[in-house]
């Protein structure tokens, strides 16, 4: 393992002090926790945003905190929920009065930590609601379907209602119908390493791939040999087809590095991606390539739709200053 | 017999050295069949949970076990922590005013503790959980009429030992479905920890 | 060689595309080249910018620009200084009758090619100067230092300048400001591997680190066992230190990631530097943490100070909106 | 004997296929005190230059030359493309007008391209560059009074072979100071088959 680390076991904590030192001005972390609060939250009358789950996926959360989206991001130990305590935290500072809305990844651990953090808020009167996203079209199960990248895009969607001046319901109303329409799916190339276990979460043969792995190194679909580039946009762009009918309408794409993917890569696949929506008539309203939802020094990419209306465009379109996604 | 406080403080302790010394093989299994930190949040969570309770003086055993379950629910994180959390919690509750706790009371507790998993984790026996080894820890308290540390340890063992063979259809092992099969599930094995350091309280108790 | 690619002879023109294909509103490719242009430019009396270099580095060069940085970037093959043709296509459509200004790294083909371009230009009547950046402190012979992750600096002062209407020379001398008064230095854990090439650059042992490595691989200062965060933060800053005197000086700060080191590192690794800036009384105006420079799927990072004067914070401030570089 | 256009043309076309039969080797080279892509730029280079060449009728010498330095400025890149561009291009204008080639020309025309090469990157004999071969191959030319297939090939190899005492004080090579000393200069290697070619093209020539 060759990491630039000091502790394993303090990462996640000295991650969130460097992060709220490099930009003291726009966010700051809430003392004895790992949480990433925007310094203007709470706000009075917004419905305040809340996100988080297990460290690991920088930018994710604390990346979309900021103007438009989140108003605070709880940061778990690497790949592992946070607690409900710091979830409270959380929750607590940034209720501005119109209540607090989560988005959570549909873990098992996501979820029950998120729910008893909620039973804590509404025990002191906070209004929370909820979305659970379950995005990742390679489990078969759609209960059981994992939230990946394109909780980035329920995120937008929320922050932007909430900063509309939307209710908690009107929020709720328009995550939900983002998490409902968004599919994804992932590949990758080679495992990657959590600090605290210190050897690779699984592995691959050196001439390897895996199609629909999770965030964590769950396990997808196929494994089998690596294949062109065009190759690999094909059998994501089909996956989420099949799963979806997208055809005739507009969207939104996401091309998403997992870690250690030379962004390089990632433009070879959004290359093919964008030929074969439009030769399947659908139209890209607006594209996304980068790093948006990683696993620590995994390589690989994942691939995410939308399906847009107008609503849900003129969320898109309203403006967002975060670390990790402007515009 | 019935359980002191002093017997369930070093009931605590001694799962924490267990888990402690069992951490690798946690994180393996669940390297195996999940994302391989189940042993790093127990470690984490119980080494914190022992270091709480050895700081302070108790005069009840609901007291030491509501601790427990508070430092395990803020420091354990992912599925394990709220689940063994609510576990402690609930035993914490059906003690509660009760010191030593005698077998019938902790025979209750158990079962509440049983009940209280299934509901947050909306799971049942078979579902290749820790509830296969805290719901056959119920049973054996229901037929047995004192605490038997032999069978405690035992049947905990052979609880966890039966989790290898099912299909986990709960948490991120459901994700591995067929393949889950022929391992043991990560969140038992903590269990039995669990149980075996009770087990030794219990052996070497009042 | 585990990489998302096609033909390993193709990526960096199917990078071009993809990256156009992704941005349609605001970028272009010049038709037969690998230059990404602004779709504003040339502006009619706005200095044209133009910066680039070997692809391999992304988000440089083309993720700068946009709004307030620069108005074109050539990509060269991986690791290797784009051709003269293509950086005069650059220069010709960028310019506005003010004159082009190229930002230029510090390796003998980027001078030469981007030197022959001027030339070609200089033909065509087309003004051009230029700034060649010199930030890595690795090299001890100042003549021959490389330029690294403080070029985005000097890209960020160039534009800002020219956004705000300067002159040809006066663009030119808050680059030249920036440039001179920027220091980085970098270190890697491993190495990269470029398409065409197949196998790493150069190897380093499991426990082994190389302190002042350059973007490409060459040769660093050190190589040793690999240490904690703090120590390498420590290590980077007082090499900086010791080749400039921050000390009582407003600065701007990179904690830049060479490709695969994951977020969360480079957030510990600040964490460490702003108290070591603070012990040093040294003032931090600005901070960025994340990926500008990188060299594939090398792990690793850089650091790099920029001493600010209040005419390159005012420039700092300048708004700018580009794929990398928000704000 | 005089170059003819044939001859010129086979030359690149010659140069061509060693340094394709050689990319790796010049990787390699350039992997020990570079960034391991002078063989991935000069292959890329000349099979654009060769393709172009095959592809059109030439009357005159100087125009395969020049057609030859624009396409390895516009498709090498990297610190050689303007260097071997600006040689051919210095060659081109030497030989301008005058087919077929004869000794005391191409003499003259080897003398422009070095010094073209020296000042395009500012570098002088014993840098470790293309430069030390050329300039040898250029005294060569002056010191003998007809072309020397044999002497050529010999020359050129034992001036690239001289590169390897050599400390590297110009392009990426002098990063490694002491370091470089030991290796062929990757440039040089380029250089050694250009000539071996010329070489050959000259043994088998009319
Ligand atoms: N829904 C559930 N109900 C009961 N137990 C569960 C459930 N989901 C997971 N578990 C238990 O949690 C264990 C995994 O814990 P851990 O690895 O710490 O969390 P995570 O799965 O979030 O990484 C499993 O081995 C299993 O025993
Ligand atoms: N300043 C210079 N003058 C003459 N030749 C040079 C100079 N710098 C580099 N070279 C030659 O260029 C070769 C390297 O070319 P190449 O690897 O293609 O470019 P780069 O160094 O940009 O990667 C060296 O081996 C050397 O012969
Ligand atoms: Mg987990
Ligand atoms: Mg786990
Ligand atoms: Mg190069
Ligand atoms: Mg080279």
């Amino acid at each position: 393992m060759k990491k630039i680390i000091n502790d394993p076991n303090a990462v996640v904590q000295e991650m969130a002090e460097g992060l709220a030192a490099a930009y003291p001005d726009d966010l700051e972390q809430l003392p004895g926790t790992t949480v990433i609060k925007r310094r203007t939250a709470p706000e009075s009358n917004k419905v305040g945003i809340v996100s988080g789950g297990g460290s690991g996926h920088e930018p994710a959360h604390a990346g979309y905190v900021g103007k438009g989206m989140l108003d605070a991001a709880v940061a778990g130990e690497v790949f592992t929920s946070p607690t409900p305590d710091q979830i409270f935290e959380a929750i607590k500072a940034v209720d501005g009065g119109a209540g607090v809305f989560m988005v959570v990844k549909n873990y098992t651990g996501d979820v029950l930590n998120f729910d008893m953090a909620a039973e804590l808020a509404e025990a002191e009167n906070i209004k929370v609601a909820k979305v659970v996203v379950n995005d990742d079209v390679a489990v078969d199960d759609v209960a059981s379907r994992r939230g990946i990248a394109g909780t980035i895009l329920v995120h937008k969607m929320a922050g932007a209602k909430a900063e509309q001046g939307g209710s908690l319901e009107e929020v709720k109303a328009a995550a939900d119908k983002a998490a409902e329409n968004v599919r994804s799916v992932g590949m990758a190339l080679t495992p990657c390493t959590v600090p605290a276990a210190g050897t690779p979460s699984f592995t691959l043969a050196e001439n390897e791939m895996e199609i629909g792995i999770g965030i964590h190194g769950e396990p997808g679909i196929e494994r089998k040999e690596i294949a062109p580039a065009d190759d690999i946009a094909q059998e994501l762009t089909d996956k989420l087809l099949a799963d979806y009918d997208f055809s005739g309408s507009d969207t939104a794409v996401i091309v998403n590095g997992l870690g250690s993917t030379p962004e390089m890569e990632l433009y070879i696949m959004n290359n093919k991606v964008q030929a074969i929506l439009a030769n399947n008539e659908i139209n890209v309203y607006k594209t996304l390539v980068g790093e948006y939802m990683t696993s620590l020094e995994m390589t690989g990419c994942s691939l995410t739709l939308l399906q847009l209306d107008d609503e849900l465009k003129q969320l898109l379109d309203e403006p967002a200053n975060t670390l990790a996604f402007n515009g | 017999m019935a359980l002191t406080v002093q017997n369930i403080v070093d009931w605590i302790v001694k799962a924490n050295e267990k888990i402690q010394a069992n951490k690798d093989y946690l994180t393996a299994l669940d390297q195996a069949i999940g994302d391989g930190d189940h042993g790093i949040n127990m470690s984490r969570g119980f080494q914190e949970t022992a270091e709480k309770i050895r700081g302070e003086t108790y005069t009840s055993g609901a007291d030491v076990l509501q601790d427990t379950a508070k430092t395990l629910m803020s420091k354990v994180g992912g599925a394990s922590g709220p689940l063994f959390g609510t576990a402690f919690l609930k035993l914490s509750a059906a003690i509660k005013g009760i010191d030593p706790v005698d077998y019938d009371t902790f025979t209750g507790a158990i079962e509440d503790a049983v009940n209280g998993i299934k509901q947050r984790g909306k799971a049942a026996e078979g579902d290749k959980t820790l509830v296969d080894v805290w719901s056959k820890m119920a049973d054996l308290f229901n037929c047995e009429s004192d605490f038997r540390a032999d069978r405690i340890a035992e049947e905990a063992k052979s609880a966890m030992e039966q989790t290898k063979s099912m299909m986990a259809t709960k948490g991120r092992a459901a994700y591995f479905k067929d393949g889950s099969i022929g391992h043991i599930d990560p969140g038992s094995a903590s269990s039995l920890y669990i149980f075996e350091a009770l087990s030794e309280v219990i052996e070497g108790g009042t």
